[in-house]
């Protein structure tokens, strides 16, 4: 037969197509991004009131915790070291410290 | 307001999930979780190109926790507009919110077209600009949003400029010319009325507008642990104010707790850095302290 | 049922058999007709979808984008100007894999300003990564549209589905066209859409992530792959069609008189007509010469083309559009398709005519079969031009 | 294959006409195409429709440049507009006029126009009559089915009714009828 196949670029390829288009949910965990910090905050526990400030204040969400114990901590995974939650911390009771490489 | 996020496994749960590339101390992603903690997990997202598209979902990876969909820069109002008639005729809006998502570029300059068809048809769609003031994605060039005499790529201060010299575009005020159910202005500094405005939104039908502030680190040059008071310091004198509105009548404004001088807001900022330098700069930071002047009677913030 | 159609009622019709659940657009002529009537039976109740009047051709594209994302079927409808300015969105939804079904209602672009037809339009989309065909008169309009959801929808397809139809000569032309009266019959042919990704509270994807370095190129392989392997596709419909309607146009190709031909004349679209009467005029005067008709335009049935062009001496393509920096598009495309199948025994002569809505007559057709006879390698050489007009000081 | 050019002004209903036509053809039992002349003319403007009928399917799109009927819809488009040219020989050229030959004839000046070739319809002064508005493309339809027997007067009515509806569908079949009856010699009333 005259007709040369181009077996290489149109053999039947049936894979899903998703490649490079859909992502499943939630995914970006596998993507740690504490590797960007430079700075970690440490939660003292020693004056905070509660006020759940450092929970909404947080642009990563990585900030848990329980208003009625009072003992808010952070995901070390995620957090990316930017300060906010000590900034805005009304009573100080979260400190930042530079990371030692 | 808050969902109940007691343990580190909470955190992992949320619907914008952490493991974005957001930078450090982005204000943006900070609103975009706040907003999904009040929407809920019925809820389809549309995203227009930027910053939040490329930070969110990088193959393989999203941290959308909902349906979302990026398309185009100037389409998010569109493609919400089709999801939204793909849903009404399937019998699937009920109980189902559309959010339609851009930021200040793609809301008020490429993608006005769009979102004013969008409001202008009745759609039942939460439109969110997040507004930053600039072309964040693409490295801090003008937008129509972007306010009088701020530095940017394209808008630079130099030796006759004071960077842009145009007003910032009152986009809420467009957005209230359509005569929507509800337009209203928040920010990310203000976390508490940014929740209870969204929540508002749920019992809403028709197209709802929501500007929202945030604060960008590298674009407004400051450190990442200042997002938040930057926020503030914009409404707390009066460059920003914060109010709602229904059918184009303003209902509500959040009142100033404490004003405080333009110069404090701005002082902070790399991106007004130009104006501190010499008599000149002062004169303009007058001109600012008129806008927030203005804006503070206009708005009846006092 | 024959009936007489105009072209957009043919297609609005076959479009209201397919029963799209959400349609867009935005007017433009000659695109109007077709979705003023569609926009009736939405308000007659004929049909039961959404009708979103936009305020733009990107936002139209748009729309059904979103929707089809949602996993219900959707149909657009533009021309020219209109076409251009979705392009962007007609990329993008070839790429996010989405079965979009659109009529381009072929007209000239500007400028200067032309409402008539060519096929300007289409051809500037062929590189998007969305199946166009092209149909030669309103009966193959109407049935290649219910055709286009068929092969748009195959899960191993998944692209956006051009169908182009000439402007006013299709569009606007009444004519006896056979429309097929049992809906349960279209429905069985084209079954409901079935998406395995949509946009799902319940099931939550996202959808147009961001293509690093590292994916993109994959990601377009396989829309490449996709489009070149849909040609058996584009088959299938075409034979089930005709199994189950008794119709059938051609699916990749067709030819006409080509049996013993030593000449052919190469043509998409509505010029075909025209052009087979005058082989039919040539032929009872001893001439042996048959016509070619490209039906699939993208992807680009090329060993179909090489496999019915391999024993004639000489292929004059009518071009209705141009390369403007290279020449012919339809006649280079069919000569690199012989060139990789080294064939060098076929003269393939390209002319460019029938622009901006200029009417291709009988004796236009005749006097360039003469003249390309007695002609090589012809490139896109623009045929019929008035030199009067070319030579006159404005 | 017959072919019918139609002159008229946009408004006038010259592209409902040549539809209205092809329909007829079609109810004959015969193969059609109707196209308008694709212009963006607005309203007033000479405008062109064409039609074409015959006994096998129509393939050929091109315009028509060789007919074998013309009708002028409007009698002052002879002034400007070449509405005779390319004629065939035995062709049939519809002018709506109450104008006599003479007159007419002068307007083609150099255009050579076989008399026998024209024919002079008051189509205007039957739908003033009968519509009572100057919409003469009803009225044409009868004459033409009268003139020409390429067309039934029976499904010309049958497609005015069904294009027009009920009400001015019927009084406008009325006046194609009256039209096909003028021509076949009754001309009671007018």
């Amino acid at each position: 037969m005259l007709l040369r196949l181009r077996t290489i670029i149109l053999k039947e390829i049936k894979l899903d197509f998703k490649l490079g288009i859909i992502a499943r949910p939630g995914s970006a965990l596998s993507n740690k991004t504490g590797s960007f910090r430079s700075e970690i905050p440490v939660f003292k526990h020693e004056k905070c009131t509660g006020c759940d400030l450092c929970i909404y204040y947080c642009p990563e969400g990585v900030v848990f915790g329980d208003k009625k114990t009072k003992t808010y901590n952070f995901d070390d995974d995620y957090c990316k070291g930017c300060g906010i939650c000590a900034e805005e911390c009304p009573v100080n009771d979260i400190e930042m410290f530079l990371v030692e490489k | 307001m808050l969902t109940n996020i007691l343990t580190k496994e909470d955190t992992h749960k949320q619907l914008f999930t952490m493991g974005h590339t957001g930078c450090s101390g982005c204000a943006q992603s900070m609103a975009v979780k706040l907003i999904m903690q009040v929407l809920g997990k019925n809820t389809i997202a549309t995203s227009a190109t930027g910053c939040l598209e490329v930070f969110s979902t990088k193959f393989p990876e999203s941290s959308w926790n909902i349906p979302w969909i990026h398309s185009l820069f100037e389409n998010s109002a569109a493609i919400a507009s089709g999801i939204e008639a793909a849903l009404q005729i399937t019998g699937k809006k009920e109980g189902t919110t559309v959010l339609s998502q851009a930021g200040d570029g793609g809301t008020a300059d490429i993608g006005l077209q769009a979102l004013s068809g969008m409001f202008e048809r009745g759609h039942d769609v939460l439109y969110v600009c997040y507004d930053n003031g600039a072309y964040m994605n693409t490295g801090y060039q003008r937008s129509g949003l972007t306010p009088y005499d701020s530095y940017t790529t394209t808008s630079p201060s130099g030796k006759i400029s004071f960077g842009n010299n145009r007003p910032k575009k009152y986009m809420p005020e467009i957005a209230m010319a359509h005569k929507i159910p509800y337009t209203a202005v928040a920010s990310a500094g203000y976390p508490i009325d940014l929740q209870k405005k969204v929540k508002k939104t749920l019992s809403i039908k028709g197209p709802k507008y929501l500007q929202v502030d945030v604060p960008c680190v590298p674009g407004w040059k400051y450190e990442p642990r200042y997002s938040v008071k930057i926020a503030q310091l914009a409404v707390q004198s009066g460059l920003y104010p914060l109010f709602e509105a229904e059918y184009g009548k303003i209902t509500s404004v959040k009142k100033i707790s404490k004003k405080v001088p333009v110069e404090e807001y701005l002082k902070l900022q790399g991106r007004f850095k130009h104006l501190f330098k010499n008599e000149a700069g002062k004169a303009e930071i007058e001109k600012i302290q008129k806008i927030a002047d203005e804006n503070i009677e206009q708005f009846g913030l006092l | 049922m024959k009936k007489v159609l105009e072209g957009s009622m043919a297609i609005s019709d076959s479009i209201r058999m397919t029963e799209p659940k959400v349609i867009s657009a935005y007017p433009i002529t000659p695109q109007t007709h077709i979705v003023e009537h569609l926009s009736q039976m939405v308000a007659d109740g004929d049909l039961k979808a959404e009708y979103v009047m936009v305020e733009s051709e990107h936002s139209a594209a748009s729309v059904v984008l979103g929707a089809s994302a949602c996993g219900v079927r959707t149909y657009t409808a533009t021309a020219a100007q209109g076409l251009l300015y979705m392009e962007e969105v007609i990329y993008n939804i070839a790429g996010m894999r989405l079965p979009v079904v659109l009529t381009v209602a072929n007209r000239a672009v500007s400028a200067p300003i032309s409402i008539w037809n060519d096929m300007q339009d289409s051809m500037a989309l062929r590189d998007s990564g969305t199946i166009q065909l092209v149909a030669e008169n309103n009966q193959e309009a109407y049935d290649m549209h219910i055709q286009a959801y068929k092969i748009a929808e195959n899960p191993n397809v998944m692209l956006p589905v051009m169908v182009c139809v000439d402007g006013f000569v299709l569009t606007h032309t009444f004519e006896v066209v056979e429309t097929i009266d049992d809906i349960e019959k279209v429905r069985e042919y084209l079954p409901p859409l079935n998406m395995k990704y949509t946009l799902d509270v319940n099931n939550p994807f996202s959808f147009g992530t961001v293509g690093e370095p590292s994916v993109y190129i994959e990601t377009r392989f396989r829309l490449s792959n996709a489009i070149n392997n849909c040609k058996s596709i584009i088959v299938d419909a075409a034979n089930d069609y005709k199994e189950m309607f008794g119709k059938y146009e051609g699916a990749l190709i067709d030819t006409y008189k080509m049996d013993d031909a030593d000449t052919v004349i190469v043509a998409m679209g509505s010029v075909l007509g025209t052009i087979k009467d005058v082989v039919d005029g040539l032929r009872e005067s001893g001439k042996k010469i048959g016509v070619l008709k490209i039906r699939s335009f993208r992807p680009f049935p090329a060993d179909e083309i090489v496999d019915a062009l391999k024993n004639i001496k000489n292929a004059i393509v009518i071009e209705k559009a141009v390369s403007l920096g290279k020449g012919g598009i339809l006649s280079c495309e069919i000569r690199d398709a012989l060139y990789q199948h080294r064939i060098n025994s076929v003269n393939v002569n390209g002319y460019v005519m029938g622009l901006g809505g200029r009417d291709i007559t009988p004796k236009n057709i005749y006097d360039l079969i003469i003249k390309a006879e007695k002609e090589e390698d012809v490139d896109g050489e623009f045929f019929g031009l008035n030199n009067e007009l070319l030579n006159k000081v404005f | 294959m017959k072919e019918v050019r139609i002159h008229g002004r946009g408004g006038q209903g010259s592209v409902t006409m040549a539809s209205i036509l092809a329909l007829s053809f079609f109810d004959d039992g015969k193969y059609c195409q109707a196209f308008p002349s694709f212009g963006s003319e607005r309203t007033g403007a000479p405008v062109q429709a064409f039609a074409r009928v015959s006994d096998n399917p129509i393939r050929t799109r091109h315009q028509i440049y060789d007919p074998d009927y013309v009708v002028v819809q409007d009698v002052t488009l002879i002034t400007s507009v070449p509405v005779a040219i390319g004629l065939k020989d035995n062709g049939k050229l519809i002018i709506n006029t109450e104008t006599d030959l003479k007159e007419i004839i002068k307007n083609f000046g150099d255009n050579k126009i076989n008399e026998s070739s024209i024919i002079l319809f008051p189509a205007l002064k039957i739908a003033m009559k009968i519509l009572g508005k100057p919409i003469v493309n009803t009225t044409l339809l009868g004459a033409f089915s009268a003139i020409t027997g390429e067309v039934s007067i029976d499904s010309v009515k049958k497609e005015i009714e069904a294009r027009f509806g009920s009400k001015l569908g019927k009084i406008n079949a009325d006046a194609a009828q009256a039209a096909y009856d003028y021509i076949k010699g009754d001309k009671i009333g007018f």
